[in-house]
């Protein structure tokens, strides 16, 4: 360290002379002798070049603001974006907890000192459980393609079987993520991706389709609900009976956000339960409020094919006391490395406490209103749009947030609508003519909570506009 | 705080958030009961009914409750940082917050500018080609390099034959987790009386079967591999792929290049070592970078300058797909980003310094406490960024162990310590990093606290073994973690088995 | 925590903030040593040298040792509010954190907005014409009161001859110290057999040499003064102005206006009845609104609308002047405007229904514990949104008292209580208000709290006296208070009086 | 309550059934019952007329964001106002610790409870008193002039005399707040308020003028170091030493942020200093950011003279350990009505908690750095501003961060220049044109730490463009 350098903010030691005095307790001559273990010829030869430090707090933060305030957010717009993270609602007393230094900390934690982060974890579990009517919630994952990855894994290893079906109309990003856990097909551990068809007509599952591929052989059947296009599967019971008759594991995907008003998948025969947990109050984060549920019925089968941490409630020391800890810990791969449960380590356990913080604002009321909310005000767009000239809704009355929207009549492509929406302020829906759906020109519209009427009727009357 | 579980809270009819009734001219249009009678929820989730405050106050208590860096922590393998909130507020600012991933591309100039030259900042340090940010942590990561070597291997017809990896019996658990969740078959070297495997024992390891190699360097003992430069020629001259977990990156920092000694992938944990939070557990990053060759097979999508802005580069035909959806957890990209500009070359080389020489000056003090035993005993040169010690002869001795150190740890407001990875191949092993962060005065209270619980083992093992004694609550009792009947992960689960309630509806 | 006092902490040349060197254009054109000589200063502030994280960490273990709010605060003549976090992230948007009050007002146009809009809500719950918010608190509205009325005197060429301002006794202090500091002479009615003082003495009391009176109602006790109207009217015979100073408006929002019962202005405090934060002592609000014959006098600027925008208004020749520099605490009027738009007019009414109900919950269960009197036992109406209580039979049976009932109270995560305003018209004095924030679960536990300190101070005096037992620090010692060889404003005076260190530099 | 009503979120007994359970406890039969106290003619016959209610957090977020949206901020823009609320940078910490709910919270407080809080009261004046070089510092006050009233009031009090000198050139907004705490002439008890002439050359007090003013009425001289202007009082300790001389107090307001390269006010005689708390950390807040800090000697005489609340260090009844509590409580209004010193209530204390962290922030070295800057931008500022053709700069070489810029060559008035620059992003300086200082068409400027050479230069090329 040059003499002359000024002790860096983040650095306690950098102050003058501290290295020197802990040098000299080591009885070490230089720093450079306490790297003896490198050999000379390993030390880098290229010098670092680095931008110039911001060792300037102010410098620094003006940095990053003004490179920030060139994006344009969905704030300053409005945006229709949905397909795997949504803008919902976020609490302010969300914001503020899971911005509390003790829980957006550095640390890792240990049970014995974060009795008060354990304690919120256990409580995300519950009252996620009791959305799903699910006993057994395990923390999240790293994303919603994550955990049906690893459900696809915990339903290989509970049936041994190495085959799962999922819909034709999936998600192509979550779909690639499953395919990266169970594929590709050259290794011997592989598990064949199968999709089953759906029916044109309403955007469900072809049950004709899943029977004929319901096989001795199949590990496990993948639906959501509602699913990616939107559409609410009503066969769900249907399948999961089907599946159950062949041995099949039932798993499913939902959005925690309908379960105020849509049927509790612990209730249609669902096993194992998968779902993004963004939007239970975390914010899009330009992706990075991504995270994963996994849930299932209290079954040991199930309970010992999990990869992650399951926190459980338990008894203390103190007669009447409760505390908390993992459950099954030897079985993920801090335990076993390469014979665990595929593998766990750092993953989105903040947003946890979002969801804990989240559920607990709303409660069952909350729920409820929200989804009546979300409902009626994506039907009511739906509708708007379809009376645009030359727009078509796909399929107009079975829809949570998320409806098809079809260009193909008005001569323009998506992109084309989007980008003249864009130029008005309006993010349109995601495009889905490059997926190969087969949905012609059409695109996926998203509407929450925060769409006010006006907000819609905007959209409809934009979309006239740009399409006259 | 004595602070009851959510679920005990509230009273009916409570209310902690409101939604709007759908405006008039919304229900006109569509009406009530829209969701299909199949589907329509019938029983009420059995959710808290309490006010916006009392779920404000019960998450404050819990956040009190936890000490979450505001003691002292010198976890190992961890490595601790200054989380800057200046980094945190900014991006916590709607212009990223609110901003979805599939927004064109125009209007996300900004935060593709830093993800660009942060990528940049990683290439200089360590020598790679190019950066992704999407894995979700460091054991992502690793899974990211042994599915990006499936895509390698696929791409030259080789998967079937090109089955195993290679690793050290110490690399961190996730390398031959991972590797085995994508399908290979792991070779987990020894250690050698040197604190690591010996050149020999990896050659006889590698072939024509081997798809790649993982390993750390230096390992959780504080020791460095100095033949890892053979190493690498040895793996690479049966052709397999070479990935430098650097999770123990402090130590060297500014010292090493991954790149130049030869491996042709690396990653590093944005969360630990570029100063964005941890989080109790994510989220986080796992940086990983490589060599030209092994690019195209990196997910989509890749972030590359395109005239004079930036964009999102999805046409990789030979990618090995996704890893996670969308980009990677952005905002702490963008804080890694923070850290690195903060520090600049110059304090990312001091950094390493301080944290090597912290280490080494911790080492001296806790070989001045009875009954402690550093690891690898033979091995004397001075010890990287951290050193794995060993309480075997205290435990010995008095019979309290490392499990209730660190229970006690607790009282004394100084976060746990980190043992040890599994396998256990040192006994009663604890793992200390000073790294940057720490003062010196916080270091030695550290070990003064080491040595207090020295004491108090020999005058009380059994108040040590109770512990903790002044934290919210006392040592949980771990039977029913393993026992079906016992555990419960959810409320409904607990009412349940401990017969608090008949309400155990829908359970199995 | 055992924390250390900030000045003792940190090293020599440690850092928490860095600035950049000027720019080297910057240097070039204007030189160095820019400050002349003569002001330069030569020594070096003995202010502590610590990191960001040590700054961070220190005021965060602070926070933890600060129960604000954390507990059940029943805070009489405070009235408790939930403050909105939705309010406070609102307000601390750059869009109004980092907005001059001296912009053009082309540029405020929402924040003007807003004010305009809320001074609408507030002239709807009082009567009033025109509202400001330039008062930093409730005093501080007393005290424009009086330099109002200072200012209507003159104009009317009288303020020679009005030189006395009317109170109660019960009064909050800020009425007769403002009104006394804007140069009135105070007149204090002593109360009579039904809490109040008698219409008698009011008529006696005012003459042509009263500027304005200044009243609460209902006071302190929760006693309603059911001959106001007849005040004012007495009042008004003389041509006084007269001043409803609304400090306790929570049991009568929505019921009473300020307006219809005759007075000439009033003041809410936004921090307090509004929902806007205390932090402990401002910033804070007192909005003063009066009628369109006292607008005239009001501080500028006012908020007024304009076409169809929003404007000050600065050019007002009969104005006061300044209360105080630029508009007043604008985010706690944003936040107050917030509350206001949260409740609406029913939930105000709501709000006001349940602060008193609550409260005469309160009393009914206090008056079933022994050796506590209620004031006024003559008075058997419901009170209003608070009462006054006594300790005084238990403290005479016990020897504990009111002082060592608060210091005890918060072992048990309860903050203390209110007492009483001086002058201690009731012995022993507690103050305790519900309002319609907490549950009656929490309410309950208060009560209960309150009982088993007086077991305790039966069966253990000693204790209750010596407490608090497990907070922060123990009791701290009195007696430095009031002795100049003693007390110490700074750390300064404290090394100089403690003769801990000869560095009293500069110290008188 | 309409039963039917939902329990409001911040209510907790407005969920369905408490009132009345509360009713029964009492034995009351309505709520009517329990508003006995008050004759049925008090009662408003006016209905309440509000806005709708906005119970969902949701609508009320969107109401307050999208009007806030409406300002234009000076982040967005260049701004160059000061004159009392100046924009510095705000260090992330501090905005975190003032944001803790603990002391972010609506209760008034007790020092049983809020040992923390004490704790760092005391640090904010400790840190203070280190860089005035002065023993004593109370809580803040309202506002810089709130604290020069009290503390003209204080010097009243100790001297028993009632004069007070100002600067001519002091800020009306200020002065106006000086004249409401000793006016008007009318009042028995009025404090008179006499300006001291400038020297037009320096913009510094004219000694001449003050020495013929320092009579035995004279309770008080006050000056500002740096002045309203930006002028730097090299005068300072020969107006402490004529004050001395003449037995009248020298009341001195200074910048905090310049005391890390100006002498403290201790060193050269000042007796009560004031000064703004808003640069230590605090936003602007559209000028909510404002507070006051008044300090002293310790000398028994100053100390009860406070209005205030005065934090002491004081021994616990553990040994050892240090506790903090009210000094003399009882001269202020709660303890003495209106027999106290002026009077007290809420203030602005959460400033002195963000004053206490940003002090420890900065340091010794930190101050050093900071002042340095700062007077070297705003001379830079004035140096490129001065070469602008028309444009003169009145007094530029005394300046620290202020400096007034004069426009009267360019035919141009302020009002005009501001418009223009305004157009362009910029708020230029404050009109002083109408403030009757006699200094004709001239705008004070202010550059802080914030402003950057390029920043700077910006400024200048837009003034050389609009004034081309």
């Amino acid at each position: 360290m040059a003499s002359d350098m000024r002790a860096h903010p983040w650095m306690a030691n950098s102050a003058p002379g501290v290295i020197d005095e802990m040098l000299a307790a080591i009885g070490a001559a230089s720093v450079k002798e306490v790297f003896e273990q490198i050999p000379e010829d390993h030390f880098r030869k290229t010098p670092l070049d680095l931008p110039p430090a911001l060792t300037s707090e102010m410098e620094l933060r003006r940095d990053l603001v003004s490179k920030l305030k060139k994006n344009l957010s969905c704030e300053d717009n409005l945006s229709f974006l949905g397909a795997g993270v949504w803008q919902h609602h976020v609490p302010a007393v969300v914001d503020e907890i899971v911005g509390r230094t003790e829980f957006a900390t550095n640390v890792w934690g240990s049970y014995q000192s974060d009795h008060g982060r354990n304690q919120t974890w256990f409580e995300f579990s519950s009252q996620l459980g009791a959305l799903l009517n699910l006993d057994v919630v395990q923390l999240p994952v790293y994303s919603w393609g994550c955990a049906i990855g690893h459900a696809m894994r915990m339903a290989a290893r509970i049936t041994g079987r190495s085959k799962v079906l999922v819909p034709a109309f999936s998600d192509p990003e979550r779909l690639s993520v499953i395919r990266t856990y169970c594929q590709p097909m050259e290794m011997q551990t592989r598990i064949e991706v199968v999709e089953v068809a759906a029916d044109p007509t309403s955007g469900r599952l072809d049950l004709g389709d899943l029977a004929d591929k319901l096989g001795e052989d199949v590990a496990a059947v993948y639906f959501e609900n509602p699913a990616y296009l939107g559409t609410i599967e009503t066969g769900a019971a249907e399948i999961a009976k089907m599946a159950r008759a062949a041995g099949v594991e039932t798993v499913v995907g939902v959005d925690p956000l309908s379960l105020g008003v849509m049927t509790a998948p612990g209730d249609y025969g669902a096993d194992i339960v998968t779902g993004p947990v963004q939007p239970l109050g975390v914010h899009m984060h330009c992706g990075g409020g991504a995270g994963g549920f996994i849930a299932s019925r209290d079954e040991e089968r199930y309970v010992r094919a999990y990869n992650g941490f399951l926190v459980s409630v338990v008894e203390t020391r103190e007669p009447g006391q409760l505390g908390f800890g993992l459950a099954c810990p030897h079985q993920n791969s801090y335990g076993m490395r390469e014979n665990g449960n595929d593998w766990t380590g750092n993953s989105t356990y903040l947003w946890a406490i979002a969801g804990a913080v989240y559920m607990s604002l709303l409660g069952p009321e909350g729920f409820r209103e929200l989804g009546q909310l979300i409902v009626s005000r994506a039907r009511y767009a739906a509708k708007l749009l379809g009376e645009v000239p030359g727009v078509r809704i796909v399929w107009p009355d079975t829809t949570f947030k998320e409806f098809v929207v079809n260009f193909d009549d008005t001569g323009k492509t998506v992109a084309e609508v989007n980008d003249a929406l864009r130029a008005r302020g309006i993010f349109g829906g995601k495009d889905l003519s490059g997926e190969g759906l087969g949905l012609g020109q059409s695109a996926l519209y998203c509407v929450t909570e925060v769409h006010t009427a006006n907000d819609i009727r905007r959209l409809a009357d934009t979309m006239k506009e740009i399409l006259a | 705080w004595d602070e009851p579980v959510v679920m005990e809270m509230g009273r009916p009819g409570g209310r902690g958030q409101h939604f709007p009734a759908p405006e008039a001219e919304v229900s006109e249009a569509v009406g009530a009961d829209l969701i299909p009678a199949a589907m329509a929820r019938k029983d009420r989730p059995e959710l808290p009914e309490i006010t916006e405050f009392e779920a404000q106050r019960h998450y404050l208590h819990l956040s009190q409750m936890t000490l979450g860096m505001m003691g002292i922590s010198l976890f190992g393998t961890c490595t601790m940082k200054y989380n800057s909130k200046t980094a945190e507020f900014a991006t916590l600012r709607p212009e990223l917050a609110e901003v979805h991933p599939y927004q064109h591309p125009e209007t996300l100039q900004g935060v593709l500018e830093i993800m660009h030259d942060f990528d940049g900042i990683l290439r200089s340090l360590s020598g790679m080609d190019q950066f992704v940010f999407q894995a979700g942590g460091g054991a992502n990561a690793a899974y990211t390099m042994a599915c990006v070597a499936r895509a390698y291997w696929q791409d030259r017809g080789k998967l079937g034959e090109r089955t195993e990896m290679v690793t050290s019996i110490q690399a961190h658990p996730c390398n031959p987790a991972t590797a085995a969740a994508a399908g290979f078959k792991v070779v987990n070297l020894p250690l050698e009386e040197n604190g690591y495997p010996s050149l020999d024992a990896l050659k006889a390891a590698v072939s024509e079967r081997t798809a790649l190699i993982m390993l750390n360097n230096p390992d959780d003992m504080g020791i460095y591999n100095p033949e890892i430069k053979e190493w690498v020629k040895a793996a690479k001259e049966v052709g397999a792929l070479c990935f430098y977990d650097h999770a123990n990156f402090n130590g060297v920092m500014g010292k090493l290049s991954a790149r130049e000694l030869g491996f042709d992938a690396c990653m590093f944990m944005l969360h630990k070592t570029f100063g964005a939070p941890k989080a109790g557990g994510g989220p986080a990053v796992g940086a990983f970078g490589c060599s030209d060759e092994l690019a195209p097979y990196l997910p989509t999508p890749v972030v590359v300058k395109s005239g004079d802005g930036y964009a999102l580069d999805d046409d990789r035909p030979k990618s090995m797909g996704k890893i996670r959806e969308f980009w990677g957890n952005v905002p702490q990209v963008v804080k890694a980003y923070a850290w690195a500009r903060a520090m600049g070359a110059e304090g990312i080389d001091l950094a390493s310094d301080i944290s090597v020489v912290a280490n080494n000056y911790m080492d001296k003090r806790l070989s001045e406490i009875e009954g402690l035993a550093r690891s690898n005993p033979g091995v004397s040169a001075h010890r990287m960024e951290m050193t794995r010690w060993s309480l075997e002869p205290i435990a010995q001795e008095t019979g309290v162990g490392t499990v209730d150190f660190a229970n006690r740890m607790a009282d004394y407001g100084i976060d746990p310590w980190w043992m040890s990875h599994e396998p256990w191949i040192v006994a009663e092993p604890f793992t200390p990093e000073a790294g940057e962060l720490w003062s010196k005065e916080d270091i030695d209270m550290w070990i003064d606290v080491v040595a207090k619980i020295c004491e108090e083992a020999r005058s009380d093992p059994e108040m040590v073994k109770t512990a903790p004694h002044n934290q919210a609550i006392a040592q949980v009792k771990g039977d029913a973690f393993e026992d079906p009947s016992k555990w419960a992960m959810t409320w409904r689960a607990w009412k349940r088995k401990s017969g608090e309630a008949d309400t155990a509806r829908g359970a199995a």
